[in-house]
């Protein structure tokens, strides 16, 4: 007989029973764990110690291997996202039309870096590697929404709008 | 019982060797007093050919192989030290040496160290690469150990004496390319981790990264190669 | 289900298709869903509605020319109308029966006339969300004939017969990948389909997977039983959710029709197939990296030997293909393998679906022969570079790849040829540059792809692309000088001879190409301090003095 | 046959490359009949003369005046030697090249100032914002690592150059030794 228990749910967020739904249905494999971070990450937004805890404890997974398979993978974000999230396709067609000069005048504009969310907690600006619209590059993902043929000044006005909510 | 199918001949920089089937190009080298550089490879512990010093030349094929995990085939011709390895070994080392922040002379491991002997052996008189000067942290909250980060090469010698010896896997690697780095836990403190103090890692730890409180300076050797014991003993348990 | 019930099916949908009096397929692929092709859609439903014509209005996959999107292909006469709005959808609806609407057809007599259709067959003709409508167009003949016709080892036979290279950028033949993970002695066998399509710049497998996903599944369960395996996994990157959806519908559907799960069709084979999620790693393209991301770990490559057909996802032998390669595979055996062998050029057969992007006339995507010219596909598919500008060079292959200069177009697209230019084959990017572009800059951007992108786990790969990226910096801020290109030139040998894995191996590809091609670029850059393309800004940074 | 000229140099290093030189103790006599000391810390020359034959250059580059008289050295000597660590790869100085200078300037000057705490500013040179080996600035022709490169190294390592012969700096010497 196993003495091995799953551990309690980290909290009675009903969020916990979908990741942990997740795992159930992999019949808690350590191999389940990627899938079961993606399930963290679009219930909570991000990934945090104590979900990464939780979900290595119930998956028998080294605490500091869930670690490095989190932060190896650049979809995982261990930071929570801000309301907005505009995200600037790096991808090569992108870049040969100028996707570069977009991600400056967006750092500019919000005075982040890439990667960051503004102190507010308003806007998060990522980049991506390339979402496969490059004929309509440069592209611009505004909350997941893809807009093409991006132009400095569209992006901005859009930004705006955001800052000011 | 071996049958003929078991033993194979090959050449190693000229010299006829003979070895078991599944046998690597470093161990029959070695056995055959042969010197291959290495670092990521530990006896002992399972290869991951990380390092890519221990690479050879092959005759017939344009690819370089790692010898800590190519095993030997009958008839093959093995060269271990040609101006190409050289080159390429020399470069890695530089890259090494550029990637953190190696201050041999403030180090603990100064004159213990396998880098800075593979350094010195591959004839390195300086690093033509510029420096990149990361801000990398030290950690001395366990009470016996330091992990410096400056001093670590990513070899994962650490991770694999923990998981695969001690079977406590507290190291892993975290991030990726160059921004990769050893942690214990979630990133934790080490003192605040769960390691279990055993000391392993910072025996295997080929540099200064890894070192023990109790020593200072040039009284800091490490004693790697108790690990071919270590497993024999447990094999005949 | 057998081949009497798969044509039933197929009957069925063309019975349901006769009730309609006219079909207009619309374009809902990335590019001309961004640019208002669900509005469009919409409206031409209502317009149908109105005017009481009896018309088949289905959303259909990538037809091509996204430059001209949205796209809509009207009637059984096959016109294709360009950048359509919803405020056309009335006139449209009105002429059908009638003429076409004149200021929406367009002129790509050309752009179609060169290119041959397998892989993309379906593309802007099925609804990817039906599996009937991918029956109607003999989807699942190829497996039922397999299972009920063909050994194991005559459908590898056939597959080698074809001369099919892998689609995601080596070129391994397939036959020969599928010989070996058959012959491979084990009870247990995996087939897995790469659908990490990483390499910014191309998104034919995206696609695929999101307008024929049931072309993939086919071809993975027709590989299942060729080498003897009974699981699949789809390994789908998380940034592609609408394949993930597809492809999620599209494996429900198929189990329902029992084409997918135990004892398909009535035979002893048994096959089912999971997707697994990427979480952006561009590395886990790489095949031992992507087995080490399925089985939960981080996506760091192993040495090879061992090879993935010998002992591959948890050390079992596994059958490693791309999607595209997938989706070549059912019209081979439906086909023949002599038939596809016929297509391309001596040691590249069949066709190829590249991504055409960049300063380019018509961008989108485009299947080919092998073989074709270069010049062919920029000048005559693609229509030139725009605006007057003058090209510069195709980037082939990704990160990975290398870029080709205008003096050799006349090259036919071959994996040998573009291996012998300096490139790569790769997965299918094509992205076209022209004199505004610094091939210095280009050279940087890939560099700076590869270092994120590095697993970390070797060293060459890992240090070697971070100081390639430095001193590309130092040549394009103007601070370099002519032993920083000989130190450059040194790291690229290092990393591409000492990489543990394919990415490390090929990153220095666009570096050392454009060196080829373009030194001349890189002198003016450290000599004259001089940008030709005017792109670097040449301002060193304010760095000597604190 | 005339004597060649040799310098030594002091960049910003803590001058234990030339108490090992002096450790050669008596075979610097030896050495004398070879070279003439032209410029030196050692010796009381004020301006490096036009043409050195031998330069031996023990510190890092750090500030905007070493940046200065390493290439003044280079332009007026015919053989640049890298004389230990410091020059060959920064080594103790680089080590605030991950914080930069402000932060140990303040940490000096005004952190643990206990009268008067100010930057310095005039008269001392500007810090570069890295520290850098020389041979990031000029071409060096002989790299001699240690730290320092003791007495024995100096002796076979200058024997060598003064006599043109064959010399195998890594079996002599290494970083940190």
């Amino acid at each position: 007989m196993s003495a091995l228990t799953s551990p309690p749910l980290p909290s009675d967020d009903k969020r916990w029973k979908i990741v942990n739904g997740t795992m159930r249905k992999n019949g808690y494999a350590r191999h389940a764990l990627i899938e079961t971070l993606h399930t963290v990450q679009s219930s909570f937004g991000y990934l945090d110690d104590d979900a990464i805890r939780f979900v290595a404890r119930s998956l028998r997974v080294p605490l500091s291997q869930a670690y490095g398979v989190a932060t190896f993978y650049h979809y995982f974000s261990l930071k929570p996202p801000g309301k907005h999230t505009v995200t600037v396709c790096a991808g090569t067609a992108c870049y040969i039309k100028g996707a570069d000069k977009l991600i400056a005048a967006a750092e500019k504009r919000l005075g982040i870096q890439q990667g960051q969310t503004t102190s507010d907690g308003q806007v998060s600006l990522m980049t991506a590697r390339c979402v496969g619209a490059c004929s309509r590059a440069p592209v611009l993902l505004c909350d997941g929404e893809v807009s093409g043929e991006m132009s400095r000044e569209q992006m901005i006005e859009q930004l705006e709008r955001w800052t000011v909510e | 019982m071996s049958n003929g199918d078991d033993v194979k001949t090959l050449i190693i920089d000229d010299q006829e060797v003979s070895a078991r089937r599944g046998q690597t190009i470093l161990e029959v080298a070695r056995e055959n007093g042969i010197n291959i550089p290495t670092l990521c490879h530990l006896e002992g512990l399972s290869s991951v050919g990380a390092c890519r010093l221990c690479l050879v030349e092959i005759k017939g094929s344009n690819k370089l192989l790692p010898a800590c995990i190519a095993t030997v085939f009958e008839s093959m011709e093995v060269s271990t030290d040609t101006e190409r390895l050289r080159k390429h070994r020399r470069t890695i080392l530089e890259l090494l040496f550029a990637e953190r922040n190696h201050i041999c002379s403030v180090c603990v491991s100064n004159g213990h160290c396998e880098l800075q002997t593979l350094a010195q052996e591959q004839g390195l008189t300086h690093i033509r690469l510029p420096y990149r000067n990361p801000n990398l942290p030290v950690d001395a909250s366990h009470e016996r150990f330091t992990v410096d980060h400056n001093r670590c090469i990513l070899c994962t010698r650490c991770v694999r004496v923990c998981a695969e010896i001690e079977g406590a896997h507290v190291w892993d690697v975290m991030g990726r390319g160059i921004n990769c780095m050893v942690i214990t836990d979630l990133h934790e403190e080490w003192g605040s981790s769960t390691c279990t103090r055993c000391g392993k890692c910072v025996q295997v730890c080929p540099t200064g990264a890894l070192f023990d409180k109790g020593k200072i300076g040039s009284e800091h050797p490490k004693y790697p190669d108790f690990l071919p014991y270590l497993n024999l003993m447990r094999e005949a348990r | 289900m057998n081949i009497e019930e798969l044509e039933q099916i197929a009957e069925g949908v063309r019975q349901e298709n006769a009730q309609y009096d006219y079909e207009v397929n619309v374009c809902m692929d990335l590019a001309c869903a961004s640019q208002g092709a669900d509005k469009l859609r919409e409206a031409l439903v209502q317009a149908a509605e109105a005017s009481g014509k009896k018309v088949l209005i289905r959303r259909t996959g990538c037809m091509g020319p996204c430059s001209h999107g949205p796209l809509i292909r009207v009637d059984h006469a096959d016109t294709l109308y360009r950048k359509v709005n919803a405020g056309h959808a009335e006139s449209i609806v009105n002429s059908l029966g009638g003429e076409p609407v004149p200021e929406l057809q367009c002129d790509l007599n050309e752009h179609f006339g060169s290119q041959v259709r397998v892989v993309l067959e379906n593309a802007g003709y099925i609804d990817p969300e039906k599996i009937e409508d991918y029956i109607a167009r003999d989807g699942y003949k190829a497996l039922l004939t397999v299972l009920t016709e063909m050994t194991p080892a005559g459908v590898v036979h056939r597959i080698t017969e074809s001369k099919l290279r892998g689609r995601g950028g080596a070129g391994y033949p397939t036959g020969l990948k599928w010989g070996t993970v058959a012959k491979a002695s084990g009870d247990m066998k995996y087939v897995v389909c790469n659908g990490d399509e990483g390499d910014p710049g191309a998104f034919m497998d995206r696609s695929v997977m999101e307008g024929d996903p049931h072309r993939v599944i086919e071809g993975m369960a027709i590989a299942g039983y060729a080498v003897g395996a009974k699981k699949g996994f789809i390994y789908v990157r998380a940034e592609y959710p609408v394949a993930v959806s597809r492809l999620t519908t599209a494996l429900r559907e198929a189990r329902r029709r029992g084409l997918l799960g135990n004892d398909i069709c009535g035979t002893p084979f048994s096959f089912d197939i999971e997707i697994r999620l990427g979480a952006g790693a561009f590395v886990c393209g790489e095949e031992t990296a992507l087995i080490a991301s399925i089985e939960g770990k981080r996506g760091t490559p192993k040495p090879r030997p061992p090879y993935p057909a010998v002992s591959g996802l948890w050390s079992k032998p596994t059958l490693i293909n791309n999607v595209e390669t997938f989706a070549n595979i059912a019209p081979i055996i439906r086909n023949g393998g002599k038939w596809f062998a016929n297509m391309g050029s001596e040691r590249s057969k069949g066709t190829k679906v590249f991504a055409l992007t960049g300063r380019i006339s018509n961008t989108g995507l485009i299947e080919v022969p092998l073989g074709i010219k270069l010049r062919k596909i920029i000048e005559v598919i693609g229509g030139g570079v725009p605006g007057g500008h003058t090209f510069k060079a195709v980037q082939t292959g990704g990160p990975s790849g290398g870029c080709i200069p205008a003096e050799m177009l006349d090259i036919g697209v071959s994996y040998d040829a573009l291996m012998a230019a300096g490139s790569i084959m790769g997965s299918g990017g094509m992205i076209v540059m022209d004199d505004t572009s610094c091939m210095v800059n280009v050279a940087r951007f890939f560099i700076e792809f590869c270092m994120t992108e590095s697993c970390g786990k070797c060293i060459p790969c890992r240090a070697g692309t971070a100081q390639m990226y430095t001193l590309l910096t130092r040549i394009c801020n103007g601070t370099a000088t002519m032993d920083d290109l000989e130190l450059l030139e040194n790291l690229c040998s290092t990393v591409k001879e000492a990489s543990l894995c394919g990415l490390g191996q090929t990153a220095p590809n666009p570096v050392l190409s454009t060196l080829k091609y373009f030194r001349n670029e890189y002198i003016e850059h450290i000599v004259n301090k001089r940008c030709p393309a005017g792109v670097c800004s040449m301002e060193t940074p304010v760095e000597v003095l604190a | 046959m005339s004597k060649l000229k040799l310098a030594t140099v002091w960049l910003d290093g803590c001058s234990g490359c030339h108490m090992s030189f002096l450790d050669m103790d008596e075979r610097l006599i030896e050495l004398a009949e070879f070279v003439d000391v032209v410029y030196s810390p050692l010796v009381d020359t004020k301006e490096f003369p036009d043409e050195v034959d031998i330069a031996l250059v023990e510190g890092a580059v750090a500030s905007v005046d070493d940046e200065k008289k390493i290439r003044k050295i280079r332009a007026h000597s015919k053989m640049l030697v890298a004389m230990g660590d410091c020059a060959v790869t920064g080594n103790v100085p680089s080590m605030r090249n991950p914080i930069g200078p402000e932060a140990i300037l303040d940490r000096a000057f005004i952190e643990n100032a206990t009268a008067q705490p100010q930057i310095p500013c005039v008269v001392v040179p500007k810090l570069l914002n890295v520290v850098r080996p020389i041979h990031e600035f000029v071409k060096v022709d002989v790299f001699l690592p240690g730290c320092p490169p003791s007495a024995e190294t100096f002796h076979t390592a200058l024997t060598a150059l003064v006599n043109g012969g064959p010399l195998d700096i890594a079996a002599l010497t290494r970083f940190g030794a």
